[in-house]
């Protein structure tokens, strides 16, 4: 809402990687307001605490709803809208301080209930808004400003740790391709169970991985990305398993199973069941 | 001679059938129209452990569960060693003579299993005891059986057999009893009331209440004493529109609540004070993005994972203070279970009118005792519903100093509901000149909820008794000793903590003293008084059990005999 | 005209040697005898964002960043548009030539950059500056050149060469400003301290004094404005049984240190608000099994994420009270960076002492702004160790109604250190001697802390002044020019707001009225001292900025008139 | 301590699968008092909150010191007590419910880091001391006092996770075998690094899945219990990906890696790098 907005105080770094990102996801909505009708403020925002839940203030054009809370909680407030509201498309945007490490928690739960909603994380390996300090997904022996001596943690590795906490629905992209990312959420926003859109978005302030990424000839450095193969069997989890394995930075659908049902459609299955009362049916339970 | 009252404490192993037997005669009572009010302990342990229920059956309404005991019923030798010493003088003791024997001369042994077994109907054990019980105190068996036809009939091909054993079972209870010699007098006639009632524990009042006012959203995690809420939401709160879920930690609970409630839904969670300890940052967060929802704390004893089977009154610092920052809940503090249940829709209310976060304040003691109440006329229980945003886009969800509808996500109106400082449109701002409109907002929608509903009596009087939450009973009992005695004090009572009630405010700072008995050590709610300049001082009780209401008689007496002390000083 | 105080606002960018500047300023007048305090604010963005920085040079002891502003150092245009109206009159305004022009009569123009390129070291811009600053006030150049000799002269074979083109730099901007014609006045000759000092700002005392106070432990989460106090943990506590660690969270950080002190080591973690929150439940554990470890929080704007990057005293209730239960933690509030050394060591020998948690609270404007303090005598700052338990095994840690010795592991005395209710060794029970019992052991340890620390001046006035924290200092300039205006106002100040000094809680009773000026709404500690009887009446402000002296004064006076009002009436 | 104490008022049901994990972590304490000279109150029991936790309080002979604190913070207070004290012997207790729901933000962590600490997990698919509530490793479509429709979250597989999340020792136990328990905690013990042992520890109030385990010939129920064959490679990820792959209950170390330094080695690495200053050293940094 920036550019409506003098009051709101916050800017990206220029040539920030979350740039991208905030394209993608203003195409996404659009693209899905075109295919379903459904307007703009269908959609809700969950954010999380970060340089990167920032986009939620800087999207541009027609503004979706937003909610910008508390350090790593999105995952159970976007459960909450959700399964509250299950007519409305519910994205989560954040960072990999805030997703992976003190929000880590809630991947699990929401991976096992198939939770549908789309979550769009900002990997930058490093924590931008309090400068730079190591992430999770911080290479091990890196030196940052927490680190003076070097990471002596391991990195953890987010494609596999959702492939075996059994994500229905696993994409990675990079932010420097907002239309291809843009194709990504969308698909994941159709998909009906939890999806995670997993985004290397550099910081190009604390930890510049855009050579890296893409390459650079000059200097003899190959390009981290790579195109997932078309002959991909994004339903297989076997290949799945060995397309994370091949490391790298690869681009596209890695895992999709269609055939788990979502928590809601667990949920209708549970309505089926059970017998509905109203509060005076229930009183008569203990009424004399 | 005529008695009105009749205590009974059943004591033994978990599965003994305490608790069963304790609800049996509760409920056989109320049935005829007495009134009734059960006291549960629990082992900590999951299968067997000590453990005893109390029974009190009165003619007038029971305000506490009574501590002179007439009868004890003692399942097995430990709980007699334990709780005969509570029996009052002229009491009996019942020993299950299946179990041990002794030889205390205010006991006689009943065989309890054996002459279930020779109804043929070996889970006829608790009639046994209640026949026996009747027979004590003079209870017509008509009233019994009019209980066990209400209670078995359900249209089984066995009813007959199960009814006949069952009185049986009774019939030779009272058989025993009988030949036992005993009696202890005449239990007054009840008069049954002339209107529908419920006969149900706090949690389940609770769980009602909230029904009625609407909440289609529970989230929760296991704690005791509040599991039975989450526990009856998953069986209850289901059908379109509605979701209850067991998540995966109170932090999930609070904050998914708030995703609810934010997208509209009216939400809830229960827990117990090491959840509340859990939620204060989720807590923090949606009194600032003003998003509503309840939270109730079935208190139990603290800190820390504490007294996980006991009763406190000692979150009250944490449920009104619970996060960094200017914060400041809303606390609702039932004092019985009929107020366990208008609490609960107040609470409801309150969250949709403010639009924030509401703290309802249970207690164990509440939470599991089973007692008789007015079946509410749903009807006159008012619900009330959010103020939304029914206009276009461009909306400023934010503006002013006071409440504004709230846009729902879906409908025009798209804002950010931010827990960082905000402007109008809810982004992100550090102006001074925002953080000062932005406070003051947050507060002067506390105003919404202050009214004059509360309690007095004596109010002349200089001196005045102020309990809070499940003390109320027996406060009130001992309140009643005290002005029989003819002693001048004056008595205040108010579900509404915080906001309390302007008037009541400006009462009770005009009271020379304002005496507090609360179940905490520091007199949480004599200090809050203080705040508002109101001369309290508390009287603390911190072993995991009710008051006494002679202990409080006593201790009343004693400080206000200091009080005059210092006075004349 | 001599001038004892001076003080400039440097306004622009982030990235535009704002604060470099100031520091520098500071430094340089530090170095040769002058007192100097800087306030520092922050873009909430990372790069570039509208950011000022005041320094204040005074020949007396600062107390506040001072706001009558002399002169304003605006860099951009939108610095000198947000901050002109704050130049007090006669003032003057240096702006940027190489950014923009303007035509403000109190102004003129300095090529900051283009002057500091000339000398051929870019870097030099702030020496420009500083030079310009020191000749409007007179300030003679060998004091700067000392300055940068000092500063530099580092053994580099390019020292001179740096040194020199610094030295350049100055001068041409003291050229420039001579040319501009205009002149303050001339600063006072300094009286240079006979003692050593510290140039260093409140984080950094912090971490100082918790060193020296023996924290072997150091767990923490990034936070701002917390986040420098772990990294400079990370690099300093190192070496052989020391260990320093960036966590997953708050909750980590605290359990994590809540092992370590179990485990025997002085541990310690530092937060803000939010971190707090997450903290509850860890704090209650801390309470309950009684471990030692300090909490440092460095209040922000709050509630939830509230403000980042503003300063506030909103945690108060929040750090008191963080948890369900009977909770109530010792709390250290220091007033200024020297304060920060010598409450964090106090912080620490607490927690040993009484063997628990102690919060130390600080905030924003201690932890970013520079101060010169006397270099603290560590040979006379004592360190307390915790009583540790030396006999065999079989022993009960838990007995008695007081602190008992603590064993370590791997020592004999084993026990279970337990959050649930427990008996002598460490194991649940449910009985409620124990719960009396343990809950008295508690906070009967309390006792220990008290002391007779506080300030008090003017104790024979009806009314007085006591601030805490941060706003000590302007409280205290407001408190002197009040004074000076023959007003009777009395002054009290402790940094140990829990427990409170016995005969400090008693000299504020004895009081008409106790004006308590706090950056937070509620008025948190004016509410807490009515909890300990005392007629007090708060000055709030949540601007996110500190209090002002002149609206302290003000305020503070209409206070008075009204009280005598009322008494009148 | 409860022989010693009769205020202590918690036991197990009769049959609780807890009993012979009580008694494997008694005899693993000896076995290494035995192999180190080291006395027992060098081994600090770190308790979860639930049936399992009060093994601390309920462990026979010789008493080890405890902490029973708050509900599923085992790891964090453990790595508490271990880098404060590398000497001395840190074992943490827990439920599948303290451990991998509410607390199961912890674990990734602590194995990135490596922390020598050895956890015994008591799964036994429920949560016990709230009287029969569904929990992570709770089968899908289970009914239990919260699931009254059957539980609709896909269940979680602890050993695929502790794998994933790269713990460097992990092993699966039962309950029913006190000795080849102890055998394994022993071997965790003696490992330099995070170890987990995790142990079905039936409940035969709300779960009891004694004869799944161990099989019912009569009924023609085969045993879900294997023992983990000796040609297994326990330094190879991918055979233990695969063990862990063929289901039922495992008995045995799947997955060992002794390459990988520990938090405490790698933290040695650190002090050579830096330089230890005083605190009158490191005020001289500011003096003037
Ligand atoms: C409870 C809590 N702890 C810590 C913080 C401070 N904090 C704000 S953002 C952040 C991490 C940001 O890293 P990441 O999630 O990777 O986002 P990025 O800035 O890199 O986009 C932290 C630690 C906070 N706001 N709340
Ligand atoms: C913060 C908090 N939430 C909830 C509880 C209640 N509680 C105690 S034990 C437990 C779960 C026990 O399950 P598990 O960890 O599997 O242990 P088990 O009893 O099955 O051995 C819960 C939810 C608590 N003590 N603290
Ligand atoms: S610090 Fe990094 S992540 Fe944050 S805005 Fe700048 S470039 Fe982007
Ligand atoms: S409830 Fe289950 S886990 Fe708990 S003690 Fe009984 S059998 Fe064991
Ligand atoms: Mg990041
Ligand atoms: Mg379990």
């Amino acid at each position: 809402m920036s550019k409506k907005n003098p009051e709101y105080d916050f800017k990206w770094c220029p040539g920030c990687g979350d740039f991208g990102v905030r394209r993608a996801l203003e195409l996404s909505m659009i693209n899905r307001l075109e295919e379903t009708g459904l307007p703009i403020e269908n959609n809700v925002v969950v954010a999380g605490i970060g340089c990167s839940g920032n986009l939620v203030h800087l999207l541009e054009g027609q503004q979706p709803y937003g909610i910008h809370g508390i350090h790593g909680r999105t995952l159970p407030v976007a459960m909450g809208v959700k399964m509250a509201r299950p007519e409305l498309n519910v994205v989560v945007v954040a960072g990999d301080g805030d997703f992976l490490s003190i929000g880590g928690e809630h991947i699990a739960p929401q991976a096992a209930r198939n939770v549908n909603v789309t979550a769009v994380i900002m990997d930058n390996g490093v924590y931008g808004l309090t400068k730079g300090q190591s992430s999770p997904t911080t290479e091990m022996g890196t030196i940052t400003s927490s680190t003076p001596f070097g990471k002596i943690e391991e990195d953890l590795d987010p494609l596999e740790l959702y492939l075996t906490l059994g994500v229905s629905f696993i994409a990675s992209g990079f932010s420097g391709q907002p239309r291809v990312l843009a194709r990504l959420i969308n698909e994941g926003m159709n998909h009906d169970g939890m999806s995670m859109i997993h985004v290397q978005s550099p910081c190009v302030t604390y930890n510049d991985t855009f050579q890296l990424i893409k390459g650079n000839a000059k200097e003899g450095i190959a390009p981290a990305l790579w195109d997932i193969p078309e002959d991909h069997d994004p339903s297989s989890k076997q290949a799945a398993y060995d397309l994370v394995q091949q490391g790298g930075l690869p681009v596209g659908v890695i895992y999709k199973d269609e055939a788990r049902a979502s928590l809601e459609g667990n949920m209708g299955s549970i309505r089926a069941k059970a017998r509905e009362r109203s509060a005076e049916q229930l009183m008569d339970a203990y009424s004399f | 001679m005529l008695m009105n009252d009749f205590v009974v404490r059943f004591a033994g192993e978990g599965g003994q059938g305490v608790v069963t037997s304790a609800e049996g005669l509760a409920q056989a009572s109320t049935q005829v129209g007495y009134h009734a009010m059960t006291y549960a302990t629990f082992p900590s342990q999951i299968l067997g452990g000590p453990t005893w229920t109390q029974a009190r059956i009165s003619t007038e309404q029971t305000l506490s569960s009574g501590d002179q005991v007439d009868v004890l019923v003692a399942f097995n030798e430990e709980a007699y060693e334990t709780h005969a010493e509570e029996v009052r003088e002229g009491g009996v003791i019942i020993y299950n003579a299946d179990d041990f024997t002794m030889t205390d001369p205010r006991s006689f042994g009943l065989a309890v299993d054996t002459l279930a077994r020779s109804t043929g109907n070996n889970r006829a054990a608790n009639m046994v005891v209640i026949g026996a019980l009747a027979q004590l105190v003079h209870m017509p068996q008509e009233y019994l059986e009019d209980f066990v036809e209400a209670r078995f009939r359900r249209g089984r091909d066995n009813d007959d057999e199960i009814i006949s054993s069952n009185i049986e079972a009774m019939k030779l209870g009272r058989q025993n009893a009988a030949e036992s010699g005993f009696v202890l007098g005449d239990l007054a006639p009840p008069h049954p009331p002339d209107y529908q009632q419920l006969m149900l524990k706090g949690n389940e009042a609770i769980a009602l209440g909230a029904t009625h006012a609407g909440v289609q959203f529970y989230a929760g995690y296991p704690i005791s004493p509040a599991t039975t809420i989450l526990l009856w939401m998953e069986r209850n709160l289901v059908g379109e529109d509605k979701f209850a879920y067991q998540v995966s930690s109170e932090i999930e609970a609070i904050t998914a609540i708030l995703g609810a409630g934010y997208a509209g839904k009216k939400s809830m969670t229960a827990t117990a004070g090491p959840g509340i300890s859990l939620m204060s940052e989720g807590l923090g967060l949606a009194w600032m993005a003003e998003i509503p929802l309840v939270v109730v704390d079935v208190q139990r004893g603290g800190p820390a994972t504490g007294l996980p089977t006991k009763t406190e009154q000692s979150d009250l610092m944490g449920c009104l203070f619970p996060a960094h920052g200017d914060v400041r809940m809303p606390i609702i503090a039932p004092g019985s279970v009929e107020e366990c249940f208008y609490g609960a829709v107040q609470a409801v209310n309150w969250a949709e009118r403010y639009q924030g976060p509401v703290i309802l304040m249970s207690e164990m003691s509440m939470a599991e005792r089973v007692q008789n109440i007015p079946r509410p006329d749903l009807s006159k229980v008012p619900v009330e519903e959010r103020l939304t945003y029914e206009g276009g886009n461009g909306y400023h969800r934010y503006s002013g100093n006071e409440l504004s509808p709230m846009p729902l996500p879906g409908a025009p109106g798209a804002y950010v509901a931010n827990g960082s400082e905000h402007d109008e449109m809810g982004d992100t701002t550090h102006l001074p000149s925002r953080h000062i409109q932005m406070t003051e907002r947050r507060f002067s929608k506390l105003k919404l909820l202050e009214d004059d509903n509360y309690e007095s009596d004596n109010p002349q009087a200089k001196i005045a008794l102020m309990p809070w939450g499940g003390s109320k009973g027996p406060v009130r009992e001992a309140y009643d000793a005290l002005r029989e005695e003819g002693i001048d004090i004056g008595w205040y009572y108010t579900m509404n903590l915080h906001p309390i009630p302007p008037k009541l405010r400006d009462e009770l700072r005009a009271k020379e003293l304002v005496i507090v008995p609360e179940l905490n050590y520091q007199g949480q709610w004599a200090n809050i008084l203080r705040f508002h300049r109101v001369n309290s001082t508390p009287i603390t009780q911190y072993t995991g059990l009710p008051f006494k209401v002679s202990d409080l008689v006593t201790r009343v007496k004693e400080i206000m005999a200091e009080h005059m002390e210092e006075a004349r000083a």
